[in-house]
Parts: C-alpha cells; structure tokens; sequence
C-alpha cells in the first residue's frame, strides 16, 4: 500500500475515560493486534489529560485517537474541524452510550426538575461532561440554572454528589448512568455506600454517545480505512486484547461487545453545547 | 619563578619522613580519587544515556513536515523550530492603532481574574501559614539535636515524609472528594504539601544551629520547650522567614496549578481556557502570574535581605 | 544560705577516656575555688557534672546533704537554678536582647505558657535591671546579646547567673574569650559577686596567673584526677611544670615560660 | 531578695522601655496581629471552612483512609511490573529533567548572583529571567513541547527541566549570595585574581548547598512528574490520579505507599551521596 | 631581597571615621614589628592598606622605591604575593584540603585554564609541602582545612603566606582566636621565619606582653594615629595606660595590671 511508505509508524493518543474501567484498561495487546493487522510499527499514548492529545492531533504528531464525546468536540473546535469520527462503543444490550441523569433522595418526592425550584443542585467538577457540561446545558434550556436553584455547587465528584444527597447535603446531584442497572449510583450501592432504595434518578439526558476513535483528517483515507478496519474486527480476531483494551470483567452487567461506525453529526450537539458554553462564559 | 632555585636545593637536601609518609599517602589518594571519579562519572553518563535513551532523546521517527509530506527525521532538531507554534497562537492580536481597544479585547475577563487571583493569593497565604504551623511544631522533634526522643522524632519525620511526598495534586484530589471543589481543599492540600517541605528545611536549618544557647538555657533550669522557644528559636527565625517566602512564592503559583481540580484560584481559569480554547487568555494569564511572581519576588527579596543584615549587627 | 558542695569518688567515663575519674571534694560556703589544668584535663566536665548538665557514670554529689545526682524533672531544674553556670563561649541567645537573656535566669519558675510568649513579670524584670546594674551593663540593656563585645555578653552571662539567685556559681573558663581589659572587670565581677553575697565560685581557669590573683584556693586536674589541692602561695614553679607537663610546649625554657606565664591566659 | 513595688517603681521611672513598649510599637504590634488575625479569620469565613463542613470532610476522609487497610495487593505480575515501570519512569525522567535543568541553570546563577556579578540592570534583566521561567505553569510548557516534539516522555522531561532551570537559577544565586566573605579575602590577599577568588573562594563553600538542592529538587520532581500523564508518558502520578478518579482507594494508597517507599530510597541513597561528597564530619554539625 | 616599607600620611576614612589618620612609618628590611592599640584603632585598617585589600583615602605607600598605590591588575596581584596576609580568623577555604589552601599561595602565578582545572605543578607541590613540613603540619596535608584546630588552621595560614615567597609578612591578630600554646606555636613560627628568612613581620597584636616578648619594634596606634613607636623596653606602664586609656577598666592597680599583664594575651 502506499500510505505504508509514509505512516511507517502509526501514533495513537488515549484518554483514560470518564468511565472508571477505561481508566486502568491496557493497551499494550491492542498496540500489538494492530502492528499485525496494519503492518506498520504502532505506537500508543495513554495521557490523562485531553489538552496534551488535542494539541497533538493539532499539530500532525499523532494521527489517531480515542476521545471522549466532550473532549472529541474540543478537538474538532479545538483544531478548525481536522479530525474525523471513525467509530465508537456498542454495549452488549446495544446502547452505544451513556446518560446523565440527576438523582434525589426517593423520600423526598420530587419528580422533576421544576419541583427542585429553590433547592440545591449539586454538579460533579466542572470538567465532567456527564456532571456538569450536558445536564447543565439541558437544564438550561427549561429554566436559568441560576436563578431557579437555590445554588448549584461543585461537589467535587460524581460520588461525593451522590453521597451528599442520601445524607442530605444537596438536595439532588448531577451524575451519570449506563442503563437504569448501571450506572455510578447503582455502583455506590453495590460497594455497600449507600443504602439500596434511598436514591432516585428524577431526570435524564439524551444520550451521550460514547467517545469517538477518531482520525486526523489529513491523513490517506486507506490509512483510516485500514485502520477502522483494524478496530472494527478486534473482538473477533484478537479476543484478548479487545477484552483488556475495554478493562472487560466477568462481572460486568453490560460489557463492551463491539463498534458501531459514527460521523460527526452524532457530535454536534456536544460542539454546539460547547459553544453555548463558551457563549455564556463570556457574556457573564 | 623563585620558587626553582629552592627546588634545586631541594633534590639534595635529606627529605624529611613526614614528607615521604606524605608522598606515599598522596599516591594512594590520587589514586583512589582518580578511581572513584572514573567509576562515578560512568555511572553517572551510563544513567544519563539511559534516561536519556528512554526519555526519547535519541528517537528517530517519521515527522509530517510543514509542507505536509513525511519523512524520517531525528526527532529534537525536527522539533526546535516548532517550539514557538503553541506561544504562537496565545499571542493576541494588538495593534498599535487600535492598542486600547485590543488591550481590552485581551483582558476581557480581567475582573474575573483580579478576584481570581486575590483567591490564590489567599490560598497561597493560608496554605503558607498552615504550612508554616505545621511544619514548624514538627520540625524541632524532627531534628537530630533536638528530639526528646528517637520515638518522636521517627513519627514525625514519616509524617512530614508523607506530607510532602504524595504530590499536591493528588492531595488536592483526595480533599476535593472530602470537602467538594472550592479553594477549601486547594488550601488544605497545599497546605498538608506544604507543611511536609518546609518542615523538612526547617529541621535542616534546626539541625545546624549552635547548641550553647540551649545549653545556657538547660544550665538555668529552662525545660525542654524553653531551651527551643529561647535557645533555637531565634537562632532559626531569619532562616525560617527567608524559607517561608519562598514557599509562599511556590504557593502562589501551586494554586494557580491546583486549581486544574477544580479547587479554587486560577488554575481553574487557565483549565477554562484550555478547554474552551480560549488561548490569547492563558497568556493574559501567564501575564498576570508573571506580574505576581515578580512582586513576590522582589518584595521577598528586599525583606530577606533586611532579615540578614540585620543579622550582621554594626559593621567592622 | 550556702552550703557545702560534696564530690564523692565521681567518675565520668567517655567510651575510652575517663574524664572525671573518682574524683572527691569538699567545697566550704563562700569559698573562692580556682580548677586548672591543662586541655582535657576533664576541667569542663566536672563543672558539668556538678549542673547536672551530664551525668556522673558513678559516685555521688550533694549540696547541703541533699543527693543532687538522683534529681528528676522539676527538682532537676530547680537545682539548676541554685548552681548557675558561666560558660567560656557565653552560650547566650545573640538575637534576643540583654534583658530576655538575663530573664532566662527567671525560667525555672515560669508556666508552660507565659514562658512560650515570653511574658516576663515587673519583678522580674526590676530584678534582672538590678542585676545588670551591677555589672554596668543597662545602657544596652535593650541590644541584642549578639551585638556586645565579648566582656560585655560575659558580664551578661554573670547578670542572668545573679538573677537565678543561684546557691552556687560554676564558671567555665569565663575569660578564656575576653582581651585582658574585659577578663579583669569580669574576673572583678565574679570575685565582688563572692564577697558581698557570701556566694561559692568554683571557676576554671587556663590562666595561672588569674587563678594566684583571684582564688582561695586551687584545685588542679590532670587526666581527670584532683592534682593538688592548696593555696595560691604553695602552687610553686615545679608544681606547675607537673600540672601542665612540658610535651606539646616546644620549647619551655626560662624566656618562654615568662612569655607563656603571660601569654598562656588566652 | 525579690524586689519590692517601691523598686520596681523607681526601676520602671528610669528604665521605661525595659518594661513596656514604646506606645507606638505597641500600637504596630497589635495591628500587625489584627491585621493577620483578621485575613486569616476572613480567609476562613471565605473559603467557608464551616464547621460541619469540615466534620464532614473528615468523615469522608476516614473512609478514604479505612482502605488503606488491608492495602490492595494485585494478583499478576503483569499489574505488577505496570506498577514497578511506571515508578521507574518516573524516577528516570525526574533525573533526566533536574539534570537537564542543572546543567543550564548552573551558568546562568552566576549571572543573577550580587557578589558576583556587579552589573545592577544585567542582574536584574537576568533575575526576572528567572521569574518569567518560574511564572509558566508546567502544564503550558507541557504543551509547548507537545506541539514541537509529539506526544512522549520527551516533551514532558523538557516541561520539567525548563520548569527546574528557573528554580534552579534562582535557589543558586541566592546560595552564591549567602557565602562568607573570607575566603575569598584570603585568596585576593594572596594574589589571586577575581576569576580564581570565585574558583577557590566561593565555589567550595556553595558546593555543599548546591548539591543539597539538586537533591531536593530531585526528590520533588519524583512527585511533580504528574506532568508525564498530561503527555501521554505514563508515571507513577499517572496511574494514581486515573485510580484517585475511578475510586479505587484500595489501590491508591498501596500506590502511595510505594512512592513514599521510594522517595524514602532516593532519600537514602541521597544521603550516601552527599555523605561521600561532603564528609560526613559535616552532615553531622 | 627585602627592602623597605614607607608609609607617608596614609589616610582611609570610611564614611566619618577616620579609620587611618595620616599615618606615616618607615619599616626596615628584617624587623619583626608589633602593632598594638585598642580596638578601633585602625590596626586592621593599616594593615589591608598595606596588602591593598582597601585603597588609600590618601598619602602613599611604597616599597623598595615602587609605589604600591597605584599598582593595577598583574602588578597589583603580584604585590599581593609579596606582601602576604595572615588574618585573625584565618581565612581558609574549609572545605579545601590543606594542601590545596597552601597552593593558593601560587595562585598569582597561574593562568586561566591552570586554575580553572586547580591543577598545580609538582614543583609547586614541593614548595608547599616544604613549607608545611616547617610548621610541622604535613600529616595534615590531605585533611579538610575545616577540620583543623584553630592553631592548625593559622599555621596552614602562615605555611600558604611562606609559598607565596613573600618580601613581607603581614599578620592581624593572628593568635586572638588561639589557646596559649597554639599562640606560643604560631608566634614561635613567626619569629623562626623572620629570623631564618629574613623577613618583614609586621603583625597586630591585642597582647601587650606578646609584642613585648617577640617584638624588635612596637607600634602603638590611637584613633587612627601613631601614638608610640619604640622598643618594648620603651613601653613603661604608663605609656600603656595612655595607649589604652583607663576608661573601661574598673581598677588599672598594680594587681590587676599584673594579672592583665600575665592574662592579657588571651
Ligand atoms: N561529650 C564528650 N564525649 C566524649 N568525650 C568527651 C566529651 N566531653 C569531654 N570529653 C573528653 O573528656 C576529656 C576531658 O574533657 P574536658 O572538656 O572536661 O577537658 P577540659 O579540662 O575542660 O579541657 P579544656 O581546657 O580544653 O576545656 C577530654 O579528653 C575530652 O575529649
Ligand atoms: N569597611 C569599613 N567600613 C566602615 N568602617 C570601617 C570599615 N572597616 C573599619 N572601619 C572602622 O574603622 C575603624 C578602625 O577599624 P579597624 O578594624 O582598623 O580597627 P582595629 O584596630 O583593627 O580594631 P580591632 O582590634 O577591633 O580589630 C573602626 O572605627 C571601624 O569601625
Ligand atoms: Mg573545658
Ligand atoms: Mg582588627
């Protein structure tokens, strides 16, 4: 192929993920899968910081990455539109992403978010897509965050949000679900961190599609062709090092199974929820 | 050089045992010298080419040239010439017609970044004085001299070990989960930081003060505790000013990083900017720190300088 | 109010050396003693010992019948304070003034607490005035220690030894450090300080001369035993050359010890 | 023999200032305090370490900590070696940057060093140098390098010893500063020239200090090298601030652990070091 | 090789002090010479003018008919090395090992790169163990010049002056920080060297009786002025009191005037 005489070595940059698994996957037999595959020496970086992979894909050092929904529109804004989507998790029960949702005390009989008018809503940290970026920007657009809750404080993390709640710190707290089984709040249940039937999720987001394995865009497209290719058939040909690379464990209600191949179109809206926030950082 | 008519003088003149004893003994050393510099600075270079080796120095790999086209290219020159293109694009956009109105332009935020930086000041100023609290209550058990007892002194030296150990980063992560983002944990994490560093320069300093005051004390019938408040604490003040501000100085701009976990200061602001690609502010802000550094800086210095000479007394 | 000091058969052993090696001594109230003997004779370390600064590894010490070497935390420091100590180097606190450093006399009945602010009362400070009256010194009652010349911070060392209303007053080679002008007025001091208050010095000296000027009586050590013990008038030359032995002197002929005898004082 | 109030009066009429302060240093005193007192209770109040909040915090904290026992052993090697690499890394690019910035700071002290160099507006002009290097956050020089250089151990070792050359620079100076003026009086006084009172005077007596930095420093970029993670050059602090956000408590402190162990041998060896290069006559004063 | 020393109305003021106040002297080749004084009197002051460690306010200083003064680079260091300084708190490198601290007597014959590598001739090497052996000092040679005892540490002062193979010896107090027998040591080496080699010494002595037992010539200064120049035997008591004045000492009597003279050299 011709592109082999130029990409000779392949660089891949990798976010740990917003999900705690992906945080201590490996990715060393994915690095080797694709060396087979592709022919060509592949070299990964796992960073945990978004800033360092974006400037990087920016800049032509790298021309892969696995980003997350939020930090993929970073990287689209962030480099004028040069990066391409290729294609993105499919969970076993066929959802291809995740939820924010804000939970309350079951007790406290709220329902929605109207009924929280005057009380405390408490958000992640402010670099969390699923804890703050997308529940603020949809609540948004219902009432003025700001006005409407009495306050709406960090606290820090998904689990100190949601902890706060059963003790009753906050009165409702941003945080994240996979399915109405899975999710942070239901994880806190099952380590024995909160009582089961004391927390209740209120409202949910749409969903948050599941972070890009994304391209630069000036690169052959046989090389991305290849490439997705490569990614696409993983679970099948290498078994071992899909299951490591997606920190798969037996236990897992809905593991990771496969990929479905995406386009930006799916992102836009986290583009465009960027924007808005960027808008209402300056107009402040 | 007159020295040679001496030495002349010397070959005949009967050589003294001491000097034979000496030339023997030099041998020796040289030799030894020469060999513990060679064995030493092998392995230092052995290090040195490793770390170097796998901090990848040495690396040769395909670069996408400017133009577009790849090639292979050893990575460090290849890289030189791109150094400027991240400062590049913080670089606002000013003219000199219209200076005023992009000056503005490029501090828009600026009331924002004032109350931002009063913050990490405040920060860097409580963190330094519960720093400063702890780091001094432990620092005299900590110190060889003037322990009361091996068992103290060993559980405080492992305390202001792990202190200043575990990075203030992760300490500001285990806080921000403790007590929810907000300049409260960026204090307390800087400050525990804080406490385990200037504790261990402190017992330093303690360590290498004169004992006769103490000892003056002791011989008054003072206890244990006024032999320190009287004896080694003035002897330790200057140097524990002179230390304390240049924690401060590190303080201040620890916050402005520690904020990056969301716990207060700019460090907050400069992970805004980052991820909203708001670049030209990262420089407004890396203009305002500069600033700060420097006053501190030159303020610290100023007063360092007082504390010292004072210590000098009337000159001779 | 003085009493008699007891040394009996106190030894101090350093690892190899023995320092003080059963040593046994009588020192009448209000004596004038002088201790001398060449470095290391273990001078040094029988004042310390009698502070309490360091512990004897045998025999026994006792002021007035009461057993100073079993003494324990606040009767320790009580004791300290009734034996107050001169040391050659000075040992005050340079960066605090004359007056705290004469007010450290006062510690021994401080609090926990008013010792840490360094709260001192009225009396107390009326107390170390009146004892840095009679030293001369309280024009610079306000200076810092450190920024006094040698006799003057010696003079200060006394004037904090007088305001621990000591029972005794042990001196460390005071003058070793001092030109010949502040050694007198200090060497005066301590001797006025023996006469009106009735006080016991015990002062090692280098100096022989000092110690034949000033002294009742002179105790002489070597290698960590009482040499001689006598007057002023029965230290004769030959005792001397004993004392002090001649190795390590190159030449000590007849020029060089007049030299010496003047010049070894410093 | 206490004094009575007749002589304390009489001590009090001639000695004023033995006994209070001068009003208006009194007057400064007591400002000073409630001048810190008050920004630090407004400090407080501010920053809102409220009471329960704090009791709170501390619960949290206790939970925290409950997992330190029993600490989390992993079960294969492979995690193992992770956990050993990441360490070694670590400490490798902690070396390579503080020598790296040693090696550039070194000459450049000199320049900022009041004893040394005369030269008021060259001293200064290289003084703030050195607060310009200290004033970018390691992060930006992190990207800095990541542009130029790709992502790798490379950019973030450069991050770090641009980040050590300003510290460096300045800490030497000041040591250079700090030295005893004699011995180098007694090498002019013998003829030496101004170059070799630096060599002979002033070089022994900062030595000592500057390798006490260097050791320092050393140590503390160990901790600092979070700055690998945001390159993509792995690390210990990597790995414990991706355990710290995914919860695994169990595993953060084992990791923590394991720094302190090795921080604890750096010390160690530090100490061998600087035990055989000073002599050990003078690590015991 | 020696030859003479002029002073004529050397001045040095610093700031208001006239520290050195039209001074002018002439010191003959050979001739060990005392300067005594009280302190600030401007011994020190005279001395650094000598060596040009300070500039002259005014007057000039010359030496075999060269003018010191106005000596500038090379010819500056290399009057230095002639005229070699012994100071009272010796002004050794610690942490150089004596050798090394002898050879920096070298230092005015060597190069940039010579230096820079501390590299020294075999030759050189030579003349500083000579010089050591002299003071009995070689066994020290290869120790830290830190570790030394103070007498030690002068006498490696004195064994670097020696190398610099100087016309003149100038020393200030070198024996105030000593104990009697390392001063009896240093003094004896001085005087050994000014016999043995001929040499100038003009040494600043705080001890009336050690300039008297090895001075040729004392010289008395007083507020920057010479205020005596004579032998010792010149120096009755009663030019001492005026050289020192009364002020200050409590009781000047024939007592503690004896004790002084016998303590003085401290
Ligand atoms: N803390 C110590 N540890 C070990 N040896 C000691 C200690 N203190 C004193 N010595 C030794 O005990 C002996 C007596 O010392 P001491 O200081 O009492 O002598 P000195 O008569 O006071 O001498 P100088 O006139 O030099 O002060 C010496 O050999 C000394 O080395
Ligand atoms: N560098 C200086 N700057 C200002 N004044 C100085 C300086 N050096 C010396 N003096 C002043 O000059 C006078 C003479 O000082 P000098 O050191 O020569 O006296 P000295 O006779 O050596 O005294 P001492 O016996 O204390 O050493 C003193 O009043 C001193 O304060
Ligand atoms: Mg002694
Ligand atoms: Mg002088």
């Amino acid at each position: 192929d011709d592109w082999k005489k130029d990409y000779a070595v392949i660089k891949f940059g990798i976010l740990s993920g917003e999900n705690e698994k992906d945080r201590i996957a490996r990715y060393t037999p994915f690095e080797e899968y694709l060396e087979k595959e592709l022919g060509v020496e592949v070299e990964i970086f796992t960073a945990g910081n978004y800033d360092g992979v974006i400037q990087a894909i920016g800049a032509d050092q790298i021309e892969f990455a696995f980003f997350g929904s939020s930090s993929y529109a970073a990287a689209y804004t962030g480099t004028d539109g040069k990066v391409e989507p290729l294609v993105s998790r499919l969970r076993q029960d066929g959802s291809t992403g995740y939820y924010s949702v804000v939970v309350t005390r079951c007790d406290s009989g709220y329902k929605s978010i109207r009924d929280l008018e005057g009380k405390v809503l408490a958000f992640a940290d402010p670099d969390s897509t699923s804890g703050y970026a997308v529940p603020y920007f949809n609540i948004a657009q219902e009432v003025d965050p700001k006005s409407f809750f009495s306050a709406v404080p960090f606290s820090g993390s998904h689990e100190a949000g949601v902890a706060g709640v059963a003790q009753g710190t906050f009165d409702a707290a941003a945080t994240w679900q996979n399915n109405e089984v899975d999710g942070r709040w239901q994880r806190m249940i099952d380590k024995g961190m909160i009582e089961q039937g004391v927390i209740c999720p209120i409202w949910e987001s749409p969903e948050i599609t599941s972070g890009p394995f994304t391209a630069r865009a000036n690169i052959p497209q046989e090389l991305k062709d290849a490439v997705k290719e490569a990614v696409m058939t993983v679970q099948d040909k290498d078994e071992a090092a899909f299951k490591a690379m997606t920190g798969w464990k037996a236990e897992d209600p809905n593991p990771q199974t496969g990929w479905i191949e995406v386009n930006h179109e799916r992102y836009q809206w986290i583009v465009d929820m960027r924007a808005w926030l960027k808008k209402q950082r300056r107009s402040s | 050089m007159p020295g040679h008519a001496d030495m002349t003088a010397l070959a005949d003149s009967p050589i003294s045992t001491p000097i034979l004893q000496f030339e023997q003994d030099y041998a020796d050393l040289r030799r030894r010298t020469r060999i513990t510099w060679l064995v030493g600075s092998a392995v230092f270079l052995a290090l040195f080419t490793f770390s170097a080796w796998l901090g990848d120095f040495f690396k040769v790999t395909q670069i996408t040239l400017p133009d577009g086209s790849r090639d292979w290219r050893w990575i460090i020159p290849a890289g030189i010439p791109r150094l400027g293109e991240f400062i590049a694009k913080t670089i606002p956009d000013l003219h000199w017609a219209t200076f005023g109105a992009d000056f503005a332009e490029w501090f828009w935020r600026w009331k924002v970044w004032a109350k931002l930086l009063v913050e990490t000041i405040l920060i860097a100023f409580m963190a330094t004085v519960f720093g400063v609290i702890g780091g001094f209550l432990l620092s005299f058990p900590a110190a060889r001299n003037l322990a009361p007892n091996k068992w103290v002194m060993w559980i405080c030296r492992r305390y202001l070990e792990i202190a200043r150990t575990v990075p203030d980063l992760v300490w500001a992560l285990i806080f921000v989960f403790c007590f929810s983002v907000g300049p409260m944990a960026g204090v307390l994490a800087i400050g525990l930081h804080a406490t385990g560093a200037l504790g261990k320069l402190y017992s330093e300093v303690n360590e290498n003060i004169d004992m006769r005051p103490l000892e003056g004390v002791k011989a008054a019938g003072g206890t244990w505790f006024d032999q320190i408040r009287y004896g080694a604490v003035p002897q330790v003040l200057p140097n524990i000013i002179s230390y304390t501000l240049l924690r401060f100085e590190i303080n201040v701009r620890s916050s402005s990083i520690i904020g990056y976990v969301g716990a207060g200061g700019l460090g907050q602001e400069i992970r805004e900017a980052l991820s909203l690609q708001e670049y030209t502010d990262l420089s407004a802000l890396f203009l305002i720190i500069f600033v700060t550094v420097m006053v501190i800086d030159f303020a610290s210095e100023k007063l360092r300088h007082r504390v010292i000479g004072l210590e000098k007394g009337p000159s001779t | 109010m003085p009493a008699t000091l007891t040394l009996s058969n106190v030894s101090k052993i350093f690892g190899e050396t023995k320092a003080v090696d059963t040593v046994s001594l009588d020192i009448a109230p209000g004596q004038f003693v002088g201790v001398i003997g060449r470095s290391g004779a273990g001078k040094s370390t029988m004042l310390r010992l009698v502070n309490r600064l360091i512990d004897p590894t045998s025999g026994s010490i006792s002021f007035d019948g009461v057993e100073i070497t079993s003494l324990r935390g606040k009767a320790l420091r009580d004791w300290r304070r009734d034996c107050a100590m001169i040391f050659q180097q000075f040992n005050l606190v340079d960066r605090l003034d004359v007056l705290t450093n004469v007010l450290i006399g006062c510690l021994a009945e401080h609090g926990f607490f008013s010792s840490m602010a360094m709260q001192f009362t009225d009396a107390e400070r009326t107390l170390a005035l009146q004892a840095l009256d009679r030293l001369d010194l309280v024009p610079q009652a306000l200076q810092r220690a450190g920024t006094l010349s040698g006799g003057q911070q010696q003079r200060v060392a006394i004037a904090k030894a007088l305001v621990q209303q000591p029972k005794i007053m042990l001196a460390d080679e005071p003058i070793a450090s001092l030109d010949p002008a502040n050694a007198t007025l200090v060497m005066d001091g301590l001797k006025q300080i023996n006469k009106e208050d009735g006080l016991t010095v015990l002062v090692n000296l280098h100096t022989l001369d000092t110690a034949r000027a000033y002294c009742d009586r002179i105790i002489a050590m070597r290698n960590g035993r009482i040499f001689f013990d006598g007057t002023a008038a029965q230290l004769t030359d030959d005792v001397v050359r004993d004392i002090y032995g001649t190795q390590g002197l190159r030449e000590f002929n007849e020029a060089v010890t007049s030299t010496q005898g003047l010049a070894v004082p410093a | 023999m206490t004094p009575t109030p007749q002589d304390i009066q009489a001590a009090m009429a001639v000695h004023p200032r033995a006994f209070r302060d001068t009003p208006a240093v009194q007057f400064r005193k007591i400002a000073l305090w409630i001048g810190f007192i008050g920004l630090f209770c407004w400090c407080l109040y501010d920053f809102n370490f409220a009471p329960e909040r704090i009791l709170h915090g501390m619960q949290r904290m206790g939970r925290i900590l409950s997992f330190m026992f029993p600490p989390h052993i992993w079960e294969t090697w492979a995690e193992w070696l992770e956990v050993f690499t990441a360490l070694g890394e670590t400490v490798a690019m902690a070396f390579l940057g503080t020598v790296l910035g040693l090696i550039v700071a070194f000459p450049l002290s000199f320049l900022g060093a009041k004893n040394i160099n005369r030269i008021f507006w060259l001293r200064q002009t290289t003084r703030r140098g050195y607060d310009i290097i200290r004033a970018f956050e390691i992060l930006i020089l992190a990207l800095i390098f990541i542009r130029a250089f790709g992502l790798g151990p490379l950019a973030g070792v450069l991050a770090i010893a641009v980040s050590e050359v300003g510290t460096f620079s300045k800490l030497f100076s000041e040591a250079l500063e700090n030295t005893s003026r004699r011995p180098v009086e007694g090498v002019v006084a013998s003829g030496g020239s101004r170059f070799q009172s630096i060599l002979f005077g002033i070089m022994p007596q900062v030595l000592p200090v500057h390798l006490s930095i260097v050791l320092y420093n050393f140590e503390s970029n160990v901790r600092s090298s979070t700055i690998l993670g945001i390159v993509g050059a792995g690390g210990i602090g990597f790995m414990l601030s991706d355990r710290i956000s995914g919860y695994f408590w169990d595993q953060v402190w084992t990791i923590i652990i394991m720094i302190v162990a090795m921080v604890y041998l750096i010390d160690y060896l530090s100490g061998l070091i600087r035990a055989r290069l000073i002599g050990h006559a003078e690590m015991a004063k």
